[in-house]
């Protein structure tokens, strides 16, 4: 397995899971169980007094026994984003932090100034910043500089399941940044989008919809968690030279002539 | 008096953010505060005054992606 | 799992594995126990009295306790591959025969009016026909009025590790014909090309060079074997509508107000 | 005689297709045949007569994708 | 310009137009006309003797003054194509004959069994036979042996605008048939498609549904025939190579020291 | 014809062309005129008192009539690209600038935060600043902000002759400014690149390499300049829409019933 | 006399296909013809007889892609 | 007195940009100048002074993409 670590962490699995929009709690604690996942996103959202959803939801997720990363979803400020830090950490008591600070609301882009600004600010403060961010190279090294030990592109608009829609960007991300922790994270919507992320080079995926949104969230969790696996084992292994004619499989000497 | 808590009005007696949270029904949650937008500490809620129309945000752990 | 059989046999793994090419026997051995494949394609070549390589190679499947599916790779005329399907037959003890009756020697390409021909003469003949075809609907109808059970279309020239070169081509033939057992037969080079063709909802993939010619083979086998499982499961479990913009993961509603 | 086994000539004595496998060394082997293009099943070798340049394929399971 | 001749046709103009679907017959003739297309497809239907609209229809034909091409469209068997062929031939005047045997109606894909030995019986019969047909290698060299001296491999389904489905089967062909005119036929969408045909070397489009139902039919006709045009001319011009990295344009050298 | 102007500039021909690496001086200006652009970019370079290249140079430009676009490769820094574009301004004698701000050498990426510093600074010094970025929404709207006119997304890293990487990308950013001049550049390799750049609704094209590195340069140039003109027209025309399926063009009904 | 002309029930009065396209209007159309999905030149209509259900098809030029 | 002239040494006898443009054989020539990084434009050459080891640079039209 790939020696790199997050943050001094070495994730098992590479499959990062998110915890929304499952059709149950039961079927969001049995997805994760069953993908063997180390570590899901979780968000902050505001609690009533009455019905108090969330202590109910952080009771489950610590159940689970797995670390949380928590995001800034929704964010378009960086004084927002800091904040939701700020919260996340005294909540969830850790100082992991996905930073998502969002440009734009049909892509959910990542506004990759604010991100900047932002990334600077918390990992000064002590956080471990896991930054949304796209495939820019330059941004990339902005956020090294802040102190970020861990890059995450998009792979596609977060929920739009589309996959990788710039393997190119990708593949020269992962050239330029060779020592990096690099996860695709968002956009991701089938598990053949995630070998594919892994035999690219990555070292890990992360993603939500495709797993709380397919018919059998369980399943495809797990389905993930093998296409993930199966992906990085592929870059470590070293695949086959691609070739632009056939060339046999089946050895040609030897062969019988029966005409 | 009126605060407004998570976006909503709402008469509490209180002189701090400690003692809203108790009259919010928030007692023994875990929850993360924030006054006017700004982060309060668990430890500094009892020394967090609230006045008038001040903006009280109670947030929890949620689903998130 | 696709409920779907081969001939009568249910393959709990829907990879099929080729036998050559591999750096030593005793690590194609282990790439099969590893990847625990249930099917694996062998052929039949020239013997030596003296050296009997071959007497040691069946001597090593026999012990590996996987079924065996003879190929006709190389012929290229219809007699060729009846008689080799004939010598097969009774050299491995089985009525399965990969049949390949070759048309072009740059791509590989079989040649649809033998190999429709051949196939008619062999299930004539008691045997249970794999044919190795093209995307061709009409083919594979002639095919299965022929009396296969089973279509192998390509997924790209043998041994060039291209992947899936025409997926509009094999997503018309998966809806063409619902009910009949696909395998993608040749040209897959990664993973993440395994998963893709089981998420279209093939029934399982044959390959060889991808996994013989890894940097490591085993570990290769064992990738292989979960994509290939991901992608089937994933077909299975229903996998989320792609959409063409974003939408958030973590809900938008209960987000705070922290400008 | 001679014969063409596997593309290579050969000189025996045979006058039947089993005489020729052991001849050529096959005795035991797990092989299947062919004599000038023809599948010669096992039980047939006996009474297959080989004669002066036929063509005889003796094959065994090997590597195949 | 390829010196490749169609039948001993040289055509100018490597876009043929199809004539079927235009909002009006003015519309078609503006299309033709300013497109300058040299050939267009043409069919047979059934006549009324009191409407008769095909008399029409021949004589605006006629007077655009191009060559036409018959075409077998619909036709399911060998007779039907050969009947219709020659029925064609006596009404139109031409040998020339776009042979269709569809084998599947919901790709419209061609049979080539049926094709095959309809082209070799029109041949024989005197015919020029342009056979629509897919990227089957060996049907391409069957067709050519019946007597055909130009291929038209399908692009995509007939009428589905999704372009170049296949890329690699269309440059494997031309490949192998470097000195045989091929056309690519049905399932071009766009300009660029026609543009991509070229540039893999081909010597003419056939298209009809992108022009004839583009909002603007005229305008469309106008813009294939030049992307046709420019992707000719690209091809013959030997494009640039294809870099993995960037190389800057300007000159390096030279570049002042502003710092 | 797109309403859009490129600050005020109703450009003819939507492709722009550059004028390093041509085979000779009498290629670069026949590769001009033959392909009717109006526009072409151009550079500063350390000039020798005794050589005079650059007098030769700007003398033939200024013979073909067309607009000059002076660019600011290879600056590295705001402040080179700002000294560069003031330079530019005085001999070029105009206020246009590409604006180029490289932020990694392997793809030529721009640095977006230089960039749009830059941009604000010249802009404001009364530029017309055509900005070289990515698709990064976000970055498109602060050069806006900055007072820019005009967007130019990189197609592909420059030189490169890869096409279109992020179709996606490039397709958000039309919809997200839809009345912004959008000018793809860089990284087009053939005029299908082109073609497919203006179907999708962009205002024009910059390209050197494939032109200028082309076997035949002028016939290149004028394969581009079709390609774009066919691209930029089909997108106006309406393209039909595309079927998952196929749809008969030559009409059903009338058909003869020849069986 | 009762023919299928283009799919449809017709009655003429007609000894060969000549006739029976004069007596369906085709007179000097410009059309191609086929008799029980057999192809019937032009020049060989006149000596082609017609009988009670025979299926003529007479086709025209029209649109195709 | 020793300048850099776009990077490479040169010995010139001027006062100011001008001059230095003269005794360099740019006297007519279509350029644009900066010194020690920083653009002079044209109608300040004259009144730009030269010193001991100025970086001197001195562009032209050039060939761009």
């Amino acid at each position: 397995m790939s020696a790199r670590t997050f943050y001094g962490q070495a994730l098992a699995n590479r499959l990062l899971l998110g915890t929304a929009q499952y059709p149950s709690p039961a079927i969001l604690a049995d997805a994760v169980k069953q993908s063997a996942v180390d570590m899901v996103t979780v968000s902050l959202r505001r609690e009533s007094g009455a019905q108090r959803a969330g202590q109910a939801f952080w009771q489950l997720i610590k159940e689970l026994g797995v670390s949380v990363l928590p995001n800034t979803a929704g964010c378009h400020t960086v004084k927002e984003a800091v904040t939701t830090a700020h919260m996340a950490r005294e909540v969830f008591g850790t100082k992991s932090i996905k930073l998502e600070v969002i440009g734009e609301d049909d892509t959910l882009q990542p506004d990759v100034f604010g991100l900047v600004e932002a990334a600077r600010i918390l990992t000064d403060d002590g956080f471990e910043v896991w930054p949304y961010t796209t495939q820019d190279l330059i941004v990339g090294g902005k956020l090294l500089d802040a102190g970020c030990e861990v890059l995450m592109p998009w792979g596609a608009p977060i929920g739009s399941g589309q996959g990788l829609n710039d393997v190119f960007g990708l593949r020269a991300m992962r050239a330029h940044f060779p020592d990096v922790p690099l996860v695709v994270d968002a956009g991701l919507g089938l598990p053949s989008h995630a070998s594919q992320a892994m035999e690219l080079g990555y070292d890990a995926v992360l993603l939500n919809t495709a797993v709380a949104k397919a018919g059998d969230p369980v399943a495809m969790a797990i389905a993930f968690a093998d296409a993930t696996r199966a992906g990085q084992a592929a870059h470590q292994a070293g695949p086959m030279e691609v070739r632009d004619m056939a060339e046999p499989s089946t050895p040609v000497m030897g062969k019988a002539f029966l005409l | 008096m009126r605060v407004v808590l998570n976006g909503e009005d709402r008469e509490i007696e209180a002189a701090t953010l400690a003692e809203a949270l108790e009259a919010l029904d928030y007692a023994d949650a875990i929850v993360a505060t924030a006054v006017n937008g700004e982060f309060v500490p668990h430890d500094q809620r009892g020394e967090t005054t609230i006045k008038e129309g001040d903006a009280i945000e109670v947030l929890a752990p949620m689903q998130g992606g």
